[in-house]
């Protein structure tokens, strides 16, 4: 196979799996099977790839740009493909388990559509192409939270659908903007050619507040905790595991890779995001440990989490000898967050399906009645807490020395502040799984081994994250748009 | 084979391994499998040991473990094994095989045996972790993984008190390790290094940094005093007490206030370096927190009456006896200081023992209980002394021997007022464990009205597994002291510590 | 004042229009609508867009994106509708609750 | 190993094979009843010819090292001696005693104790042996388990510890600036003058308490009475002279003179002779008179030990005087002691009285220094030494001993006076003191031969010791030895006056006030326990400063702040789901940004 091929293959398979789901519960399910094997090793090809050849560019069908669809894949697109699929073949591996035929007919036709236009985010290099993804992407998502048919997953889906809608229309805005003041929509030919002209920013605001609002930042994060809480847990797991990602990695391709920010000059937005950054981590840990239900618990703590991604800004734009070091933890963030937020969800289905009840006080015991999810659960929930060994101390590790490295205090103690507040909400769960009350000795009902799998499955690899850190940093290569 | 093992250079991670894989298969067994359970536990105990022995061969002939795992340019974990590490390594291995015993004693019929065992496995590797580590950051992420591995063996009982403490000790240590993570990634950020070097690493920096060096030592010493327990950061030792007495044992002998003893030596002597340390002024203030430690922990430990509490308080006091004497700069010192983290765990985990052993036997938890409870327990109470008279520092138990020779180091270090405080502390010490050892072997028994009625009561001890660890720490105790200056002692492997290590050397 | 001029203020109405739309009116129905009519400002700011055809002829680029948009926008609009009409069988209401409950 | 050596190893090591043995409840019998015989190798290494071997044992504690010299060896006998002779007294004295094991348990370990520190030739050797001696002596003291037992005992383990705290900061400091642990690496130490100034105070305070030098003297009159009477022989014979081998071996004897130390000690020795006196002749119970006497005896050696101080070349004369003073006054007073044991009742038959009273008379001559006896021998011994002082000194110190030695012979009178004393005070069992529980209440007709046969064995041992003495203790090469004969009239003199004043006190004593005074017990010490009494006053602080500061209130609100915040953000999210709210964020971010952008 050509190299280049890899991206548009990894595309393609979800996509051809996708077709096969409208056959139905079983043929989506082997067909989902099938993906959520080949995926990652196409990611793992994909990152082989990347890493040998440098960023691969794919025209598609032989058509370039500007009339074609140019695939491109670099270290960050290879990095976020591979999240994409580990996550997605033990989502895959959980939903099997725990739909069945009548609950989860649509659940594969969905599911590969979303997977389909996740890695259509990643790969594209025309910023159409990802509107189109986005799209999908948003529609899908919608879709897999209304799977859950209850009123509250209703409601939920139908505001998230309202905020997906507005956001890709503002981004759809951008882009007419852009392509009516510089004529192309190749990310890579705008990075090359984009100036900081009025026409240029107010793209830019535009489609920067469109992705803020799919990406759930503070304050536009209202929608985000019902819709995560109330999806069907592998909807849960995908969407704030991978989905929210996928909009924050578009922002990372407009303001690195177009706008250049890091070159300097846009340091009161950078902050700003970075503010906001800050006020997500601050309000998302604080409702987070108001929460007395273990799914919202989880949703607020994607919110607080978020937060992490966008001090990535303004650390960009003030560390300078460190910017490189903020960058590599913004992405390490995105990725074990990744992981450790999908299992933490997934632990969390099995664990209210063993006690039949999602409030936290019904985890009573839950350390020794479901110890594999509770392991699970656990070092998901410690890998958000920046403990070490696991990604999320790699990401924090390495954001907070470029805080401290360049002298930014404030981001440095808002990281602590975090990691400190994280630490209290997984405590509420831990400190429920321990106790010795009359609930924790009720029996439980059964949960299946494969769902109980997935989450340690991926919450080994957060845990793993922590000791190979430097061959996907490698990869992702430096900071883009740096000078 | 154990010939092959000696060159071995990776030889820390099979010591690790020793005990984190007996943990992790442990999690998952039924509860009702006891006998694998045991084998898995004392198997593991067995072969740690007799690795650490290789190991401890391998050193004492010259040999230096070095095992790396780079993570990112310019971060590696590092496992070390050179003496000073083995001091530790060894300390946690012995015990944590004597614990292991107590503790299968101690539960059972108990429930949740098998989250019991697991946790305290991977806090033992932990341990031992924080002890191979060649950097901070190592250091750190087996600082953290120790928090909490020790959390579910705080909580163990369930209870509400057990949770409210548990609640506490996280709090406290969850905080310190981030103010810890905090510092070293300042200092990482600073100077580019966190290794531990001999002598220090930061022997280069130049002495415009001077100003923030200092701020990171502050806040390093903030990060690992709380689990060493500096006052004012000791709030969660005593209350961490009602977790069940191996827990206590090992927390207060071993696991968790040693690893921040531990952390401050390595603070002192390979990061900064003792000179540095004193051009900062730094050394002065872990002084003056060990010797408000020392002092406020006695003090509390008078008025306490829960047996467990008192000893805890005891434990603040004296575990900053470690830091008191690293902090001097002079081999005696030093010497003191470090071997005292062996005694001081051998005669503490002695006193813990003795605690379980009454609370299990006799269901008696305070001072104001224990009248007579010498006739009925001798032998436990036997162990009991050895411990509570070494911490008084009587000789020829292993505490006067830390004592001595952290005087003796003060003096040479040019800090007389020192002497003051051990002594000070001594007498502290004496007035709260004398009057236990006189409330249970003078007091009459509460069952004997008269004096005719004592030779009615006869002995109840505490079962074989749960006295025999008890007899072996106190021997190890008495032993150490005894035979201090024996060719194998800890006394004898801290001279050589602090001759290699520190590049000083005995007088 | 040029045609694409015209056609990039239109459309920036219509847009601001549709967006007000949706955050101020409750019955659904409408927001899907105003949903649709932001669509359309952001077809016509795309269409305004002077193409690089140095001969003036029409660049073919936006009209593929806006034919793509509208399909895109379609099938939302079919998926918005069929959410209404789940909430109003689950609701009995054709509006979103103030707050969420939790 | 020479057979010097295995003595030695036998002289320390059989109190503690036996305690060993005492450990196993089989093999605890056996202990108990050799208990007694213990001390007796140590007794016949005292018989070896000029012992010169050194035991060392480098790998055992910090370095062990155990030997003989003249003046070890001088003390080694009278403890040895009075040892056996305790040991056979108490076999008897608590033949029915229930805790009788644990008698002879703490017995053997403070044996051992001092056994090790009398043989010890470093200064930590000697140190394990004194710390072991004294707080296994504590076991000794509250043998009884009565409150007033265990109210002396813990006076006596309070001054002990501060004693053990002055000696092991004096032994830390000796240490770091001696250049070895051995005697004679401190005497070099001294000699050299590397040694700090506050070194021979902190020895002086160190052993002093154990000694029962005045003002640290408090804990002897509580313990003795309540102890048992064996226990109370040692302590007062053997145990009190510890502290005083402690200051020969510690003190810079023969070094640099220290004239201030010096003055003081010798004040303070002149002081505790008469303090004691006074404070003894005020008292009802024997044991406890006697324990005065021991404390104005102490006194003279005090004297010794300041005149070795003040004048290095009369060291070697003064540590003469102080082991004779020490060995006689040792023999004596466990005799006096034991006639407790033995004490005449009413009860008995005319002539056993009169024996018995006569066999107490006779130590207790001795003590007040009756001529021809060790005690004319050892005063003569430190007048001789007092030569050393300048100008009209010598002969002032020569007079106040000879009034102390009256005060003695007055002493001595209350004593035998009160011996007889049937009273509740003198019996003493019913304040829980003297004897053990068994057999106090008991009129005994006769006492039984285990008692009165070492009680004889040690009147006349204190008759043959001045004998023995020369032999063992010869002069030192350069030292005169003093003659014995002090000048009949000087030695009889203070004999006399004191018998005089005793008469009389006691012919009028209901005509006189001051003869009925009475100070409690340990004098001093009454005051100072009520001082202790405030002890709680920490934790009280503790609070008061917890309170002061707020700490508790501040943490209180902080928590209750937090929570209010959280609940007042909890209802704002869910006001920011709203279509409006939302719209009017998006609406402020796009003006942020556009701000922030174009700024």
């Amino acid at each position: 196979m050509e190299s280049s091929a890899w991206a548009a293959w990894s595309v393609a398979l979800p996509l051809a799996a996708a077709a096969v789901a409208i056959g139905g519960w079983r043929a989506g399910r082997v067909a989902a099977y099938l993906t959520a094997i080949i995926a990652p090793v196409l990611a793992f090809g994909t990152l082989r790839a990347v890493q040998e050849a440098g960023p691969l560019r794919h025209p598609l069908g032989g058509w370039g740009a500007p009339l074609g669809i140019e695939l491109h894949v670099d270290g960050l697109s290879a990095l976020m493909l591979a999240a994409t699929a580990v996550v997605g073949a033990a989502t895959t591996l959980y939903a099997g388990a725990y739909f069945n035929r009548t609950t989860g007919r649509w659940f594969w036709l969905v599911w590969l559509l979303l997977w389909t236009s996740l890695n259509g985010v990643f790969v594209s290099d025309d910023v159409f192409n990802l509107y189109v993804m986005l799209e999908l992407l948003g529609l899908s998502a919608v879709a897999l939270v209304a799977l859950a048919a209850t009123r509250d997953a209703t409601v939920a889906a139908m505001r998230y659908f309202l905020v997906s809608m507005a956001g890709s229309l503002l981004f759809l805005l951008g882009i007419a903007l852009l392509y009516a003041r510089y004529g192309t929509l190749s990310l890579t030919l705008l990075g090359l050619v984009a100036e900081p002209d009025a026409a240029s920013l107010l793209a830019l605001s535009v489609m920067t507040l469109g992705m803020m609002a799919k990406t759930a930042i503070f304050p536009l994060h209202a929608w985000l905790p019902p819709a995560h809480a109330s999806a069907p847990t592998p909807a849960s797991a995908v969407l704030s595991g991978l989905v929210v990602k996928a909009s924050f990695y578009v922002l990372l391709r407009l303001w690195l890779q177009v706008f250049g920010v890091s070159g300097g000059g846009f340091e009161a937005a950078l902050l700003v995001l970075g503010a906001l950054g800050a006020g997500a981590v601050l309000w998302g840990s604080v409702l987070a440990l108001r929460q007395r239900t273990i799914k919202l618990l989880i949703a607020y703590s994607t919110v607080a989490q978020l937060g992490y991604l966008f001090i990535l800004f303004p650390l960009i734009a003030v560390a300078g000898p460190w910017a490189e070091t903020a960058w590599q933890g913004g992405v390490y963030q995105v990725v074990s967050h990744a992981c450790a937020k999908a299992s933490m969800f997934l632990a969390a289905g099995s664990m209210v399906k063993a006690v039949g009840a999602d409030r936290l006080p019904a985890l009573a015991g839950i350390g020794h009645r479901l110890p594999i999810s509770f392991t699970a659960f656990g070092i998901g929930g410690l890998s958000l807490v920046g403990m070490p060994p696991s990604g999320g101390f790699i990401a924090k590790w390495l954001l907070l020395s470029a805080a401290l490295g360049s002298g930014n205090w404030i981001w440095a103690l808002v990281l602590v502040l975090g990691s400190l507040l994280a630490a209290g909400y997984v405590f509420l769960v831990l400190r429920h799984a321990f106790e010795w009350s009359p609930e924790a000795t009720r029996p439980t009902h059964p949960v299946p081994r494969r769902m109980e799998a997935a989450a340690l499955l991926l919450a080994l690899v957060a845990l793993g994250l922590g000791f190979v850190a430097a061959p996907p940093l490698d990869l992702l290569g430096p900071l883009p748009g740096a000078p | 084979m154990l010939l092959a093992l000696r060159g071995m250079d990776a030889l820390p991670i099979p010591i690790l391994l020793s005990s984190l894989i007996p943990g992790l298969i442990i999690a998952f067994l039924r509860e009702e499998s006891v006998r694998t359970r045991r084998v898995l536990n004392l198997g593991g105990a067995g072969v740690k040991l007799a690795l650490v022995g290789v190991m401890l061969w391998g050193v004492a002939e010259g040999e230096r473990y070095e095992w790396r795992l780079s993570i990112l340019p310019g971060l590696e974990i590092s496992l070390v094994g050179d003496s000073l590490a083995l001091l530790f390594i060894t300390l946690s291995a012995v015990l944590w095989l004597v614990t292991t015993v107590y503790a299968i004693g101690y539960l059972e019929g108990s429930p949740n045996r098998n989250r019991f065992f697991s946790f305290f496995s991977l806090c033992v590797t932990a341990t031992v972790g924080i002890a191979f580590a060649g950097d901070l950051f190592t250091f750190i992420i087996f600082y953290e993984a120790l928090t909490w591995a020790t959390y579910p063996l705080v909580v163990h009982r369930g209870s509400e008190a057990a949770t409210r403490a548990g609640r506490i000790y996280l709090i406290y240590t969850v905080v310190g390790g981030t103010v810890l993570l905090f510092g070293i990634v300042w200092l990482y950020a600073l100077t580019g290094t966190v290794a531990f070097v001999d002598g220090g690493a930061l022997a280069h920096v130049p002495p415009e940094q001077y100003p923030a060096l200092t701020g990171i030592f502050l806040v390093l010493l903030a990060g690992v005093g709380v689990k060493a327990a500096l006052v004012p950061l000791h709030g969660w030792l005593p209350t961490a007490m009602v977790a069940p007495a191996p827990v206590s044992a090992l927390l207060h002998a071993v696991a968790v206030v040693k690893a921040g003893a531990f952390g401050i030596v390595r603070i002192l002597y390979s990061v900064f370096g003792i000179e540095l340390s004193w051009t900062l002024g730094m050394a002065y203030v872990v002084i003056g927190a060990a010797a408000v430690t020392i002092l406020y922990g006695s003090l509390r430990a008078l008025y306490q009456d829960d047996l467990k509490r008192r000893l805890a308080f005891s434990t603040v006091s004296q575990v900053s006896y470690i830091a008191l004497g690293t902090a001097m700069s002079g081999p005696l010192g030093a010497a003191g200081g470090l071997v005292h983290l062996v005694h001081q765990g051998l005669m503490k985990i002695t006193l813990f023992f003795c605690a379980g052993n009454i609370s299990e036997t006799h269901g008696i938890s305070r001072v104001s209980e224990m009248a007579g409870i010498g006739r009925r327990m001798p032998w436990t109470m036997a162990a009991f002394s050895i411990g509570a008279l070494g911490m008084i520092g009587l000789p020829p138990i292993a505490g006067f021997i830390s004592k001595w020779y952290l005087g003796v180091g003060a003096i040479e270090a040019g800090l007389p007022w020192i002497i003051g405080l051990l002594i000070a502390s001594s007498l502290l010490n004496a007035a709260y464990f004398l009057p236990i050892l006189k409330t249970a072997w003078l007091d009459p028994h509460p069952d004997a009205s008269s004096g005719e009625g004592e030779d009615v009561i006869g002995i109840r001890e505490a079962g074989p597994l749960l006295l025999l660890p008890t007899l072996a720490t106190a021997a190890l105790a008495l032993g150490a002291g005894v035979f201090a200056e024996a060719e194998i002692s800890p006394l004898r492997w801290v001279w050589m510590v602090v001759d290699r290590v520190f590049g000083l050397v005995q007088p | 004042m040029s045609a694409a001029l015209l056609y990039a203020l239109t459309g920036a109405l219509l847009f601001s229009t549709g967006l007000f739309g949706l955050l101020a009116r409750r019955h659904l129905l409408r927001k899907i609508i105003a949903i649709n009519v932001m669509a359309s400002g952001a077809f016509l700011v795309l269409i305004a867009a002077p193409g690089p055809m140095p001969d003036g002829a029409a660049d073919p680029v936006p009209q593929a994106m806006v034919l793509t948009g509208i399909v895109v926008a379609v099938s939302a609009t079919a998926l918005g509708l069929g959410l209404a009409l789940r909430l109003r069988e689950k609701t009995g209401r054709s509006t979103l609750p103030e707050d969420h409950p939790r | 190993m020479s057979a010097e050596i295995l003595l030695i190893v036998a002289a320390a090591g059989t109190p503690l094979l036996l305690a060993a043995l005492w450990l196993s409840r089989a093999s605890r019998a056996v202990a108990v009843a050799l208990a007694p015989l213990a001390a007796l190798p140590a007794l016949l290494l005292t018989a070896w010819p000029a012992p010169t071997a050194e035991l060392v044992l480098p790998q055992i504690f910090t370095g062990i090292r155990l030997g003989l010299d003249p003046v070890g060896r001088a003390f080694l006998f009278f403890t040895a001696a009075l040892w056996t002779g305790a040991g056979i007294f108490a076999r008897s004295y608590h033949a029915a005693d229930p805790r009788r094991d644990a008698f002879f348990g703490f017995f053997l370990l403070t044996l051992a104790g001092n056994l090790v520190l009398i043989l010890a030739r470093d200064l930590l050797t000697f140190y394990l042996g004194f710390a072991a001696m004294t707080f296994a002596a504590y076991g000794l003291v509250v043998h009884n388990r009565a409150p007033a037992g265990f109210r002396a005992g813990r006076v006596y383990l309070a001054l002990a510890l501060a004693g053990e705290a002055c000696l092991l900061a004096g032994l830390m400091l000796a240490a770091a600036h001696a250049d070895g642990l051995g005697f004679d690496r401190l005497g070099e130490a001294y000699a050299a003058g590397e040694m700090p100034a506050i070194l021979p105070y902190l020895f002086v305070a160190g052993f002093g308490v154990k000694a029962g030098l005045v003002p640290l003297h408090m804990w002897l009159p509580l313990a003795h009475p309540v102890a048992p009477t064996a226990a109370s022989a040692l302590l007062s014979g053997v145990m009190v002279k510890a502290g005083l081998l402690g200051w020969i071996r510690f003190l810079p004897f023969g070094s640099e003179p220290l004239p201030g130390l010096g003055t003081a000690l010798i004040a303070a020795g002149v002081i505790g002779a008469f303090y004691g006196v006074t404070l003894g002749s005020l008292q009802r119970e024997p044991k406890t008179v006697l324990a005065y006497s021991t404390v104005s005896q102490i006194g003279y050696m005090t004297v010794a030990c300041g005149i070795a101080l003040l004048s290095p070349a009369y060291a070697a004369i003064a540590v003469l005087a102080l082991v004779h003073y020490a060995a006689h006054h040792a023999f004596a007073k466990a005799a006096l002691f034991l006639s407790v044991g033995v004490a005449p009742r009413r009860s008995h038959p005319r002539m056993r009285r009169v024996w018995l009273y006569v066999g107490a008379g006779l130590p207790a001559l001795v003590l007040a220094g009756a001529p021809f006896t060790s005690g004319a021998a050892a005063k003569a011994a430190l007048k001789y030494a007092g030569e050393a002082l300048p100008g009209g000194w010598p002969s002032l110190l020569a007079l106040l001993l000879s009034v102390a030695a009256a005060g003695t012979t007055l002493l001595l009178a209350r004593f035998l006076t009160v011996l007889g004393d049937e009273g509740p005070e003198a019996g003493a069992g019913a304040k829980g003191g003297g004897h053990p529980p068994g057999n106090a209440r008991d009129p005994e007709p006769s006492p039984p031969p285990g008692r009165w046969i070492p009680w004889v064995g040690l009147v006349l041992l204190v008759l043959l010791a001045p004998l023995w003495l020369t032999w063992a203790y010869p002069p030192p090469p350069g030292v005169v030895e003093p003659t014995p004969v002090l000048g009949l009239f000087d030695s009889i003199w203070p004999l006399g006056v004191g018998g005089l004043l005793a008469l009389g006190l006691w012919r009028f004593k209901h005509h006189l006030p001051f003869a009925r005074a009475h100070v409690p017990p340990g004098d001093l010490i009454v005051p100072l326990e009520r001082l202790a009494t405030h002890r709680h006053a920490f934790p009280v602080a503790v609070a008061r400063v917890r309170t002061g500061m707020g700490l508790g209130e501040s943490s209180r609100r902080l928590l209750v702040g937090i929570t209010r915040t959280a609940a007042v953000a909890t209802l704002l999210d869910r006001r920011l789901t709203a279509g409006a709210a939302l719209g009017f964020l998006f609406l402020i971010l796009l003006a942020a940004f556009g701000i922030a952008l174009l700024a």
